[in-house]
């Protein structure tokens, strides 16, 4: 093979090997979870309303056992998504539609709302500050924020329920409980969110699984500015 | 023949040579028998380190619930008749050293006997467990130990095994009137060497034996 | 051999006399201007100790550093072939080792960690513990009579602390004292995670169902970064807060108030002990089945287990 | 045993029986599409997956590990290790073992002239060494790529790049990938290549143990690999139980991985090992050993004494993952400090393993650079076994914080100080040789300088790691991640490019490029400082390892390594570009003897013949007596007269 001829060779090979890496790259290890963006969504400087639940089974994608959050759209769509664009400094009203039944905390203090407006949530309306998870249906999961300090637990549906949501999305027909806060974004920035509930089913502690993927039971509020 | 060519290919070693890369070989076997048991001993050892570790530690009070053991026959069983088939090893080999290469391949027949039924017997027990494995610390050191001696066993077996069959194909390919015990050819002498690691590797998995077997059944 | 007309450079101690000057130097700025600000601060008496131990090594190590870097850079400028291609080979005495300079070198060296040894266990036992984390067990404790006890639970992801003083409240802020010794007992819910209070300089493993114990003693107030320092699953580049070491009776008062707010959940916590864990399972069952009684192989391996 | 099989070149004897290894034999011999090469391995890879995942599901069918979710371990366990199993298979590694079952003998194996050799399971130490060779720089690539992965997300104090469950799988896999690689970067290609040679040899003590050690090396890169295809691993390259106990599948890729990797590195220090205690040509004693060799002695002692440890725990793992033991799990009569005691009783002789070969490699380079004999050359060999044996004994020192045997730590500080003392003599060695030397700035040269300035802020920093209090301070910080970058990195690499510019010419027959080189080495060596020299302020300033967020103010430092690191990414193209170059596309000759040295390897003819010496020589003097015009004979060829074309010109 004449020089040129080697050249081109290698050249040829090099290009096929970087273009394994960049499938792999874009394969295997880039984020796969969307962003759902809530900043045009309302005029500016005016509350954002913001709607998601929690289903004991996603019913779909790659793990359809794992408990999830999922996430309405501004356009009303419900879907898999825990990266949220908020804008900053920006009141918001989340409500959270649980459809999961619940348990006893492995540590009580996820039972005490923390960081929303006036310090409690209201469960099917009424307002609470702390949930005791040995009682009733006991706690599902927690939304919360820990570097603004927001802790929401979700009270879980009774597990005797008749219509309990097998896959989502879940319609309101299904047995559910209606959590509402409101709490205020902070200044521009990444804030991871995740669930303090051991849920991930059946991993040791608990905390695998979904507990240990994005995209189910943690994300981000992406603040901007 | 170009001189590149009959470098690769082309090597004729002279008497002295020959003699020099033989001695090479023995030792070879010799050194690299006693690595090897080096190396078996670190293994071990991190088994009985996990023993004395999870023992000590007690974690949780699930060290070993009150009368919780391993099935003992069965235990007996496998430890006697490994140790029997290390017996039955040095034994051999003594009777190989002072000529008598029939006895020794009886001998290693019946070791190779031995571990099948030692091994039979560890597997049949992994499967008859009064216990769940992740139950205690000592259900789990039990796992790993019958896992472990298992593959002990394979080993064992193996190199007995390839022993014995080779010196079958010696006997015809060595002179007329020589044994593989006695016979000055280099692929005796080898034999010799490997042999001798291999007795020496039983004898390790016999103190091996005796250890597991009071660590996991008597204290 | 070297030429006996030219006479040879006495090198050692040119060499000598250059390190003399660069690493008295660079000692004396390092210890006057960047010392005082060298991590972790002195907000408490573990980090100022250790932060006394990291000058001091320092100062040993910026020495060392020079004299080889100086020998070096000599020997590069002075000792390079001016040969094109192969130089001529280089006889005599510098050829042949000098067992002085060897004994030289390993005594001097054995020396220096010997001091460091010494230096270090002095260290270790006059500060307590410097501020690690010390087991159940505490080998080395300060002098206090009554630490304040702070319990701090990891989790993951997140670290949580009780003050038994208080009626066992749990919060997720991290309040202290100032001019208190602390007696922090370290434990986890789950896997393996490590607490670093940064400006406290203190760390210490967080272990499930162990109890691990550090001291420190605050010396001034201000803001603390906790940050996880373990590996501990997906959020752990997450797991950090801030805490606060404020004056004693802002502390009373803050505890106090927390204490009161709080005092219905508190109610629902277990009660106070120095390892924290309920089970090993998660809200919907765990890893190791419970039902393994009577044991049998294929129960547990061979089960289908049904699809929910 | 498989691993006792001596190949007997020499042997005399008439061979009729003596190849014969019956149905194997033929499959061994057979040449061209239809014989065993690198294409059967795959093959056997892949059907081996297939077969041990179906197996897995047979004997534990309808047993998830984690209830519901369809995952069964026993089946990923089985399909990995059957996989290793047909990899093997496929590569011929198992032709011998069971022919030996019937008692054959091994067949000799005779010089295959075809580069498909470089694709085959050969004992030919010559060939297994480049084999390596290409290897570990695959190794070495992956992990780099994957490094600048992690720095491209630490580009920014927040998560951008990357999720962070995808962040801490690139940032285990790098760690994991990088650790099994620097394992073998210098024992697998150059102990291979050069210790034969260097002693004298023909061959190494086992050839088929010696190409065993590079198949399951390969091997183990391919299972850590199926990670990524498994969604990864979160423990990093220590495996933490119990969060590993927790993890997803990939930890499986991890365990059996390390154990395999484990497996090769073994034997491939038990044959070296081996090799030069029994295989050194008449007069080579102790005391004229090359000090290289003398190197590849105490990392071989390391890797098969230490190496077990370590399968033992990746064992327990695996065990508990899969029969659910419970070993790494407190709350079920496990403990949590079992992992920790048993992977750093492995992980420190481990990381000696990774900086003795390096002190081998620039001790050999180092005489001919200068033209003086090694200074202190006792010492030198003395401190490596010396190092060798403390290594046993400080493990301890990565556990001060974490509440295991407090009071043990003045001890575990004593002995991590004191193996300061044998890693310095390498410097006394270094300095003793400059001084009033003639020094040549050839490539292997530069990098071998580079180590001594690299290593040095390295070892200065492990005394500081080594001191308790400071070690409260840095432990588990940025600072450590600089502190074994500076020795592995700066330490153990820069010695194995020095290395493969210094025998790159006797290995290939070729001369590399000194324009490119030149360009690499300053590239590698500028960047590589301002990369990881940053970060020990970083860690200091209080960021811990593995994070994907940390403090704003850090920003500046960390993107002045990240943009370091990618300068230092793309010397090692300007690297594989001299390679290539330099082998493949424009070749140039080689000069016998480039260097001018006087190792016994570069007496011998190129291209090395296949059995390296026509008569085994007789050494004579050790390799360093540059210092003399006339020096003496290093050894005895034993060469015939019609070999003068052949015969080197050594020593001037």
């Amino acid at each position: 093979m004449s020089l040129r001829g080697r050249l081109a060779t290698a050249l040829a090979l090099f290009l096929a090997v970087v273009g394994l890496a960049l499938w792999v790259v874009f394969g295997f290890i880039t984020p796969t979870t969307p962003t759902t963006d809530f900043t045009s969504a309302q005029p500016a400087g005016s509350p954002v309303n913001l709607t998601i639940q929690a289903v004991g089974a996603i019913g779909f994608g790659p793990h359809p056992t794992w408990v999830s959050y999922l996430v309405k759209t501004p356009a009303g769509k419900w879907i898999q998504s825990t990266i949220w664009k908020l804008p900053a400094h920006t009141k918001v009203n989340l409500t959270i539609m649980q459809y999961d039944s619940g348990s006893p905390l492995r540590n009580q203090i996820w039972g005490q709302v923390a960081g929303t407006q006036g310090g409690t949530e209201l469960l099917n309306g009424k307002p609470i500050s702390f949930y005791n998870s040995y009682g009733g249906n006991g706690v599902g999961h927690t939304f919360a924020v820990p570097a603004i300090g927001l802790v929401v637990p979700l009270v879980g549906v009774p597990s005797s329920a008749p219509n309990i949501c097998g896959t989502a999305p879940c319609t309101p027909n299904y047995a559910h409980n209606v959590i509402k806060v409101s709490f205020t974004t902070p200044s521009a920035g990444s804030y991871s969110w995740q669930c303090f509930v051991p849920c991930g089913l059946g991993t040791l502690y608990g905390n695998g699984g979904p507990m240990g993927a994005l995209g189910y039971m943690g994300g981000f509020l992406d603040v901007t500015a | 023949m170009t001189a590149t060519a009959r470098r690769h290919e082309v090597m004729t070693s002279t008497p002295e040579e020959a003699e020099y890369e033989l001695r090479q070989s023995i030792n070879s076997y010799w050194t690299g028998g006693r690595l090897l048991v080096g190396m078996f001993t670190f293994f071990v050892a991190s088994l009985a380190f996990t023993y004395f570790y999870l023992r000590s530690s007690n974690s949780g009070g699930l060290w070993r619930p009150a009368h919780v053991t391993a099935p003992t026959g069965t235990g007996a069983a496998i430890f006697a008749f490994s140790a029997v088939a290390a017996l039955l090893a040095v034994v051999g080999y003594r009777r190989f050293q002072s000529g008598g290469v029939q006895d020794w391949k009886v001998a290693g027949w019946t070791a190779v006997m031995a571990l099948v039924i030692a091994m039979g017997l560890q597997i049949y027990q992994l499967t008859q467990l009064p216990f769940y494995p992740g139950s205690s610390g000592y259900a789990s050191t039990f796992i790993a130990w019958a896992v472990t001696n298992v593959f002990l066993l394979i080993c064992l077996l193996y190199w007995m095994e390839t022993l014995l069959a080779q010196s079958m194909r010696l006997r015809s390919a060595l002179p007329v009137g020589e044994t593989v015990a006695d016979s000055a050819s280099p692929r005796a002498q080898k034999f010799r060497g490997n042999l001798e690691s291999c007795t020496f590797f039983f004898q390790f998995a016999a103190i091996v034996a005796v250890l597991f077997w009071a660590l996991i059944y008597l204290i | 051999m070297t030429d006996t007309s030219t006479r040879e450079p006495r090198h050692f101690a040119r060499m000598f006399v250059l390190w003399l000057v660069v690493a008295g130097v660079a000692d004396a700025l390092f210890y006057t201007l960047a010392g005082p600000h060298v991590p972790p601060g002195t907000m408490t008496t573990s980090a100022k100790d250790n932060q006394f131990d990291f000058n001091v090594l320092l100062v040993i190590a910026l020495p060392v550093l020079i004299a080889v870097w100086i020998y070096m850079g000599y020997a590069i400028v002075m000792w390079r072939s001016t040969r094109k291609g192969v130089a001529e080979p280089v006889g005599g005495a510098v050829a042949r080792g000098n067992k002085g300079v060897q004994f030289a070198w390993i005594a001097s060296t054995s020396t220096i960690v010997m001091g460091l040894f010494v230096f270090g266990t002095v260290a270790l036992i006059n500060g307590a513990g410097s501020g690690g984390g010390e087991g159940p067990n505490p080998v080395w404790s300060p002098n206090s009579k009554a630490p304040l006890q702070v319990q701090v639970i990891g989790q993951q992801w997140k670290f949580t602390y009780r003050y038994p003083s208080f009626g066992g409240f749990e919060t997720t802020q991290l309040i202290l004292p100032n001019n208190t010794t602390i007696e922090f007992h370290v434990t986890s819910l789950d896997v393996t995670h490590d607490f670093w209070a940064y400006q406290l300089g203190v760390k210490a493993d967080a272990n499930p169902q162990l109890d691990n114990v550090a001291y420190t003693t605050t010396r001034e107030t201000g803001s603390v970064t906790v940050r996880c320092d373990e590996l501990c699953g997906i959020w752990h580049g997450a797991m950090y807060n801030y805490g606060r070491v404020i004056s004693p009776a802002a502390f009373e008062a803050w505890a106090t108030a927390t204490q009161r707010a709080s005092v219905a959940n508190t109610k629902l916590l277990p009660p106070y002990a120095l390892t924290y864990v309920p089970d090993a399972n998660g809200a919907d069952g765990g890893l190791y089945p419970t039902n393994v009684d009577p044991y049998s192989a294929s129960e547990v391996y061979g089960a289908k287990v049904a699809a929910s | 045993m498989s691993v006792i099989d001596a190949v007997p070149v020499t042997d005399s004897e008439p061979t009729e029986d003596y190849v014969n290894l019956g149905v194997f034999g033929r499959l061994t011999h057979r040449r061209g599409w239809l014989s065993q090469h690198l294409g059967t391995a795959v093959i056997g890879f892949v059907l081996g997956y297939l077969l041990g995942h179906w197996l897995g599901n047979v004997v534990a069918g309808g047993y998830s590990y984690v209830q519901n979710s369809g995952q069964n371990n026993v089946a990923d366990t089985g399909g990995l290790l059957l996989g290793v199993l047909g990899w093997l298979f496929g590569a011929g590694a198992l032709n011998y073992p069971i022919a030996k079952m019937m008692g054959r003998e091994p067949a000799e194996e005779r010089f295959d002239p075809s580069w498909t050799r470089y694709f085959r399971y050969t004992a030919d130490h010559k060939v297994v060494g480049l084999q390596y060779i290409f290897s570990v720089l695959t190794f070495l690539f992956t992990g780099g790529l994957l490094a600048m992965a992690i720095r491209t997300e630490l580009l920014s104090p927040t998560s951008h790049a990357f999720g962070p469950g995808t962040y801490i799988a690139i940032v285990s896999e790098h760690g994991t990938v990088m650790m099994m690689m620097a394992t073998s970067i210098v024992v697998g290609p150059f102990g291979n290549w050069l210790v034969p040679l260097m002693i004298g040899a023909r061959r190494t003590a086992f050839p088929r143990v010696e190409a065993f050690s590079f198949w399951t090396f390969t091997a183990g890169y391919l299972v850590i690999m199926s990670a990524l295809f498994y969604g990864g691993f979160p423990t990093g390259w220590t495996g933490y139980a119990p969060l590993q106990t927790q993890a997803g599948a990939g930890m499986m890729s991890y365990l059996v991985g390390f154990a395999v990797i484990g497996m090769g590195m073994m034997a491939a220090g038990f044959n070296l090992a081996v090799t030069i205690v029994t295989c050194r040509a008449p007069g080579l004693t102790w005391g004229r050993l090359p000090i290289f060799v003398w190197s590849v002695l105490a990392t071989a002692a390391l890797l098969t004494l230490a190496t077990p440890t370590l399968v033992a725990g990746g064992f327990l793992g695996i065990l508990d993952r899969t029969a659910q033991t419970a070993f790494y799990v407190n709350e079920h009569g496990g403990s949590s400090y079992l992992w920790q005691n048993l992977f750093w009783f492995f992980g420190h002789p481990e990381v000696y393993i990774m900086a003795l070969p390096g002190f081998g490699i620039v001790a050999e380079m180092l005489p001919v650079f200068t033209r003086k004999p090694l200074f202190a050359y006792k010492v030198a060999a003395a401190g490596m076994l010396g190092v060798a044996l403390l290594s046993f004994f400080v493990w301890q020192h990565h556990l001060f914080q974490s509440g295991i045997n407090p009071d043990m730590r003045p001890l575990f500080m004593l002995t991590t100080e004191l193996i300061s003392i044998p890693t310095g003599f390498i410097y006394l060695v270094g300095l003793g040789t400059l001084y009033k030397a003639k020094i040549r700035f050839e490539i292997p040269m530069l990098f071998a300088l580079a180590l001594f300035f690299n290593f040095l802020i390295g070892g200065v920093t492990g005394v500081f790691l080594s001191d308790v209090p400071v070690n409260v301070q840095v432990h588990g910080s940025f600072f450590v991640l600089a502190h074994f970058h500076y020795t592995i990195m700066g330490g153990l690499v820069f010695a194995f490019f020095g290395g493969i510019y210094y025998w790159f010419p006797k290995m290939t027959g070729k001369m590399m490029n000194k324009t490119l080189g030149k360009i690499h080495f300053w590239m590698m060596f500028i960047f590589f400082n301002l990369t990881f020299f940053p970060m020990f302020i970083i860690g200091l300033l209080g960021q811990p390892r593995r994070v994907f967020e940390y403090a704003q103010n850090l920003q500046t430092l960390n993107d002045i390594a990240s943009v370091s690191a990618f300068f230092l990414g793309a010397s090692f193209v300007v690297f594989v570009a001299n390679f290539v170059w330099s082998i493949f596309i424009n070749p140039v000759a080689a000069p016998p003897n480039p260097w001018d040295s006087l190792g016994l390897e570069w007496q011998t003819p190129s291209p090395v013949p296949y059995y390296n010496f026509e008569r085994i020589p007789v050494i004579m003097a050790d390799p360093y007596h540059y210092s003399e015009p006339n020096a003496p004979q290093l050894a005895d060829l034993g060469v015939g007269s019609d070999r003068t074309d052949e015969k080197v010109e050594v020593g001037k």
